[in-house]
């Protein structure tokens, strides 16, 4: 059970308003997408959500209690780019977030618990068609098998929340396909909460079971910083959600 | 023709052309020693290559009369042995120290400034108070190049550590990693090979104060024969030490890199 | 109580005796005479060993008397010249480019020496003997390991240097040598130092020290099979062959007995000499901030004479060690 | 509480943090000075901030007798001078034969082993050739901090030169670039700020260098006054002498830091 | 004028067969898009066609003459990345190809001749829609501006021939249409011959008048790289020339 609720949320940098009264409550193994213009706080939005950034003003609650200030196992997140480890190979890249939960001290398992976290890596890279690069390091994989394998390592850990800043930017259009329904998958399997952020309004319908849009509702002309993006729309979606 | 960037010498080519500097540089020698001896058969500066063979052959092949020992040898065991102690612990340090700088703000605020000035400080021109500190002994040497070469490595990877990409270390937390976690799985792995080339760079200076350390107190080691010949104008010995050391220091810098190579293939530009 | 100490030695000819003392077990034989132990460190930056000595590191250290008093003595430091060893005739020398030349053509030339040092003092001395002073020319701090290389470059005209590298200067073919320090006899000492208060404490050390030394020196005076392998050794290790190191030894004079070394501290000449030093280090300003005057630094010989301020005597020659091995009371 | 990774200090706080260990050294020096001094008060090791600053007095704001100069300021200019010109020569050696090499595959073949051993040789012990090559003058100092340090910014000038993007190469030729036009326009202006990096790495051992030079033969600079106070342990000169060293070498630092900074924006890493 | 033609050419790594026995004449102004399957040598054909890789054997020929051996300002390269110069503003970038072509000593131009490429390279510059960014640096600019830069910056110079390689792989798909729309008007106005490698089946019958599908005719599944691939399909396209 997770719910993010935001209340009266504000996001400024010095004078530059980014978001204003931003407010929204998501439930229970939703898959919210979230669109709009460039530069209107979306990857920002994100980050308050990851706790790496504080909004300025307004709560910003998951289940009730405030936001941690900083990231943890119970939300991941995946980039555009650059999040896998690249002395790890793939099959360690995975293995790394049971080993850090189960080995506070050394960060590595033994024996029969290195086993078992073995077994639940290599499930998992069964899924996203990996197994016959497992022991490559991320340097040698295409952009779609990195993006593949981001996906898988951040879900490993069983996070309630699962955030995606427009994963598939980077990628060739006919892998995306491909990658849609590896999300789905790992969403239907982990009952997690999805935000994604992405360009493609396609993509946002097709995955979605909410859509978010951020746009500015006032506009100064005098002073493009003065006022920040809100969100504008909010439509419930029919999603994937059925296919599970 | 083809732009001149375009053309490519061919293996043994370049093979050849490598080797041309040196020929040159030798012959150069020859030339200059010839003409010095004509002139003054006793001169000691450019020494004639049998005046040299000759030396090679007392220092690497002859038994020294009072202590037994091939002098050579002696010297090249116990240079190599302050060098590579005073690398190990300018590693150790570098690696340590480097990393906590690179990773906690709050001892980046407070050591960085530091670090940053005493790696400027001439070691060299505070030396009393050094030798005070730590005796005339090895540790003296060792100390010696440690304090040249570790505030450099400090500075190298505490720079590199930080300039890691965010998303990595973002990604770790997520993943659930403490601080120490951290440093023990996504930043440590990736520092060797960093150390590597950091250790590469101050391969130079870190013989320069071997020399310099050995040329103060020690009784043994290339940089005190160097100067105890020094003051008799003995190049046909000095020549051949310098020569072996830069092949020292040579082998060192291709092992260095054959290491790294080998063991850290990951972080490779090439993969 | 203290029954082990450190004495700093630096390879000079008239100090290889040290280290041949060490390597051939005399020293540590008159040590355990006495009952304790001396840790011989070979120091091989002749100023870093004084330093040190002076910093505390060592109880005893090997150095000439000019240095003693402006470095040590003149650092608060109350030092005792146990055994002055030998003083220089000949071994320092001043060096001009151009066969037959004299002293008196070094006017207006550039001079490569080490500043501040011995070679800075005879060189004074030795203007003062053609009328010129040391305005009338330019003085360029050499460091003693590259004054060989410094005068083969062709611009350099003049150097002032001390054996070994004055003999290696010298077999540059133009090199003509218009003054030595055999014209000073007795004026550039090499001594043996102690720290005043740890001789005190421990008159054992002195006691070995000073056996061990004439041991040595009686043993070399013999100029039998084992006389010559002993300089043999010292040549070897200050890195030269028994005909080089005895260039060296033949413009140095060394006391070979305890009676001369008496006799020479009891002496006027000494407290003359001491009196020039002081004078030089003085005007030089190496006698340190605080000395208002040349009588800064009070210095005390076995006579019972002293010059400078009495009640600051830092530096002092001892003849009562040398008296005792003159008795055969060691 | 947030992890150590993640707490961050505030202004006031990283200034106060960063001045902590200097207060630290600076209160043990008192300390150990203080007592250096009880056992001894003539002491010349570790003397008291009152003889230092009289020294600093004597030094910066007093005509010295014998030469009528502000001692401080007159070794300040000449060291100044010297390492000014080693540096410019060095950084246009650097940057010539680091193009060219990082450019002409010809050029690399035959010269790039030749420098890799070159930048080994410890230049101090090849001493007296240097002499005789170039004399006992100006030139002596700044040809050794030259031999020092160019080398090293010659090979990494042409690491990085081969380090260009090969697009860019291609696509400078599909413009039309001949190899002089590709060096003028595409290769040599992407250089400049790696030079300036290749620079501030190499002050520290510029100013080795330069003190090891005038130690072995000059009569003024700040590494000569040093090495002639040496002669008396006169550790109230040296020690702010050494200071002053490392803040000019700091304020070079950032002197080239920020010129990189304003005049090759593009080239800083947060574009 | 421009004919391109390859006969019984191979191309071969060591023991490993990368293209075998390729035949192919493309006329002037055609507009040939190259597809396949990754790792066929796409990239290899560009490379050889750009003179920096010469074929094993056969033959490889520009208006019957055998290509030179390598890059000139006849035949332009537009990469998937890094083409841009970073130092150079956006206006410099166009620029440069003008100042490299009169000013063979200096590089750069003055005076009048400095006013008249000035003139051609804003022309251009307004045509790619990147006025407003003029004195920006690359590293300013998003990754389509980039792209639209690098195209245009290929063409001031008029080559005969110009060669893409997957220019739009690293793009938002919402960009694509925009670049399409730009590379048809510059093919047009330059009458010039396109070759361009793209992964997407739809972009290249969209834009060509000829598409080349290079695959293996023989596989040894004991020695994979014992034969290469050559081109199994020519088809002529109606493409985008009847727009010009
Ligand atoms: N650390 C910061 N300091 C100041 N301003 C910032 C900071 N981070 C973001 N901004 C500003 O906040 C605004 C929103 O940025 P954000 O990255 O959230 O946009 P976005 O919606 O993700 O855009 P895009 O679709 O281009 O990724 C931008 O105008 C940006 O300049
Ligand atoms: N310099 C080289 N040395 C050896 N093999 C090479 C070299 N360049 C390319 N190859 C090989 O030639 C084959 C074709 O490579 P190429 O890059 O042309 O493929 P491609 O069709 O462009 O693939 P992609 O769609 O992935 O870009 C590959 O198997 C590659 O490994
Ligand atoms: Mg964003
Ligand atoms: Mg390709």
């Amino acid at each position: 059970m997770t719910q993010v609720t935001v209340k009266h949320m504000w996001k400024e940098y010095g004078g530059h308003v980014v978001l204003e009264n931003v407010n929204l409550h998501v439930g229970d193994h939703e898959f919210v997408t979230i669109v709009g213009a460039s530069g209107c706080g979306k990857t920002t939005f994100l980050r308050m959500l990851l706790g790496i950034e504080a909004p300025s003003r307004g709560e910003f609650l998951i289940d009730g209690r405030p936001l941690p200030g900083e990231p943890g196992p119970d939300r991941g997140i995946v980039f555009q780019r650059y999040s896998l480890f690249p002395h790890l190979t793939v099959l360690q890249n995975l293995l790394l977030g049971l080993e850090l939960k189960d080995a506070p001290l050394t960060g590595r398992l033994f024996g029969a618990a290195r086993r078992r976290a073995l077994d639940k890596a290599r499930t998992l890279l069964a899924a996203i068609g990996l197994e016959a690069a497992a022991n490559k390091h991320p340097a040698q994989l295409s952009g779609g098998m990195q993006q593949r394998l981001s996906i898988a390592q951040s879900v490993i850990r069983e996070p309630k929340i699962l955030l995606l800043d427009e994963p598939f930017g980077a990628l060739d259009p006919g892998i995306t396909a491909d990658m849609h329904e590896l999300i789905i998958k790992l969403w239907n399997a982990h009952k997690m909460t999805i935000f994604m952020v992405t360009h493609d309004l396609k993509e946002s319908f097709a995955l979605g079971t909410r859509l978010l849009v951020f746009d500015k509702v006032r506009i100064d002309p005098q002073a493009p910083e003065a006022f920040g993006a809100t969100i504008t729309y909010n439509i419930p979606l029919k999603g994937q959600r059925s296919a599970s | 023709m083809r732009r001149l960037i375009n053309r490519r010498p061919g293996r043994g080519g370049a093979f050849g052309l490598g080797l041309l500097p040196f020929i040159l540089v030798i012959s150069a020698y020859l030339y200059y020693s010839h003409q010095r001896l004509e002139a003054n058969p006793g001169d000691k500066l450019l020494p004639a290559p049998a005046s040299i063979g000759a030396a090679i052959h007392r220092y690497a092949l002859e038994e020294d009369e009072r202590t037994g020992d091939y002098l050579l040898w002696t010297d090249t065991r116990a240079s190599l042995e302050r060098l590579g102690m005073g690398l190990a612990i300018s590693a150790a340090i570098g690696l340590g120290l480097g990393l906590a700088i690179g990773v906690v703000p709050y001892l980046r605020a407070s050591a960085a400034p530091f670090v940053a000035a005493v790696s400027l400080v001439p070691p060299l021109a505070v030396l009393p108070i050094l030798f005070i500190a730590v005796g005339l002994g090895e540790l003296a040497k060792v100390t010696l190049i440690v304090v040249g070469v570790a505030p450099v490595i400090v500075r190298d990877l505490a720079m590199r550590t930080a300039e890691l990409p965010t998303e990595q270390i973002i990604k770790a937390q997520t993943l659930g990693a403490s601080t120490w976690q951290l440093v023990l799985r996504v930043v440590l792995p990736q520092s060797w090979p960093r150390l590597i080339d950091a250790l590469r760079l101050s391969l130079g200076s870190a013989w320069l104060f071997l020399i310099a350390a050995e040329a103060i107190a020690s009784t043994e080691g290339l940089g005190f024969r160097i100067f105890l010949v020094r003051r008799y104008l003995a190049m046909d010995v000095i020549l051949p030490y310098v020569a072996w050391i830069t092949l020292l220091a040579l082998a060192m810098d291709r092992l260095l890199r054959l290491v790294r190579a080998k063991a850290f293939a990951w972080a490779e530009p090439g993969v | 109580e203290k029954t082990s100490f450190n004495m700093a030695w630096t390879i000079y000819v008239g100090w290889m005796p040290w280290g041949y003392a060490e390597q051939s077990g005399i020293l540590a034989k008159w040590a355990a005479r006495y009952g304790i132990k001396i840790k011989l460190t070979q120091v091989n930056d002749y100023v870093e060993s004084i330093n040190q000595y002076t910093a505390g590191t060592f109880d005893a250290c090997l150095m000439t008397n000019m240095d003693m008093l402006t470095i040590p003595s003149a650092g608060g430091v109350d030092s005792t010249a146990l055994i002055v060893g030998d003083f220089s005739n000949g071994n320092d020398g001043i060096v001009l480019k151009g066969k037959g030349k004299t002293l008196k053509d070094i006017r207006g030339q550039k001079v490569n020496l080490v500043e501040l040092s011995v070679s800075h003092y005879m060189l004074a001395r030795a203007l003062g003997t053609v009328g010129l002073r040391e305005r009338d020319l330019k003085i360029v701090n050499t460091s003693d390991a590259d004054i060989v290389a410094a005068f083969a470059a062709s611009a350099s005209t003049a150097a002032v240097a001390w054996k070994p590298q004055l003999s290696a200067i010298l077999k540059n073919p133009d090199a003509q040598l218009v003054y030595d320090s055999s014209k000073i006899p007795g004026e550039i000492l090499d001594l043996m130092v102690v720290n005043t208060a740890t001789l005190k404490a421990n008159p054992k050390l002195g006691k070995a020290l000073v056996g061990a030394w004439y041991e040595i020196m009686a043993l070399m005076a013999k100029n039998d099979a084992a006389a010559k392998a002993a300089t043999a050794s010292m040549a070897k290790a200050s890195g030269t062959d028994p005909a080089g190191y005895a260039g060296q030894l033949a413009t140095t004079h060394l006391f070979a007995t305890p009676a001369e070394d008496y006799a020479f501290v009891n002496g006027d000449a000494l407290v003359n000499t001491m009196d020039l030093v002081r004078k030089f280090s003085f005007e030089h300003g190496i006698l340190g901030q605080g000395a208002a005057s040349v009588d800064a630094v009070g210095i005390q010989f076995p006579s019972g004479r002293t010059l400078g301020d009495p009640r600051n005597v830092k530096m002092r020659f001892d003849g009562s060690f040398a008296k005792m091995a003159m008795d055969g009371a060691l």
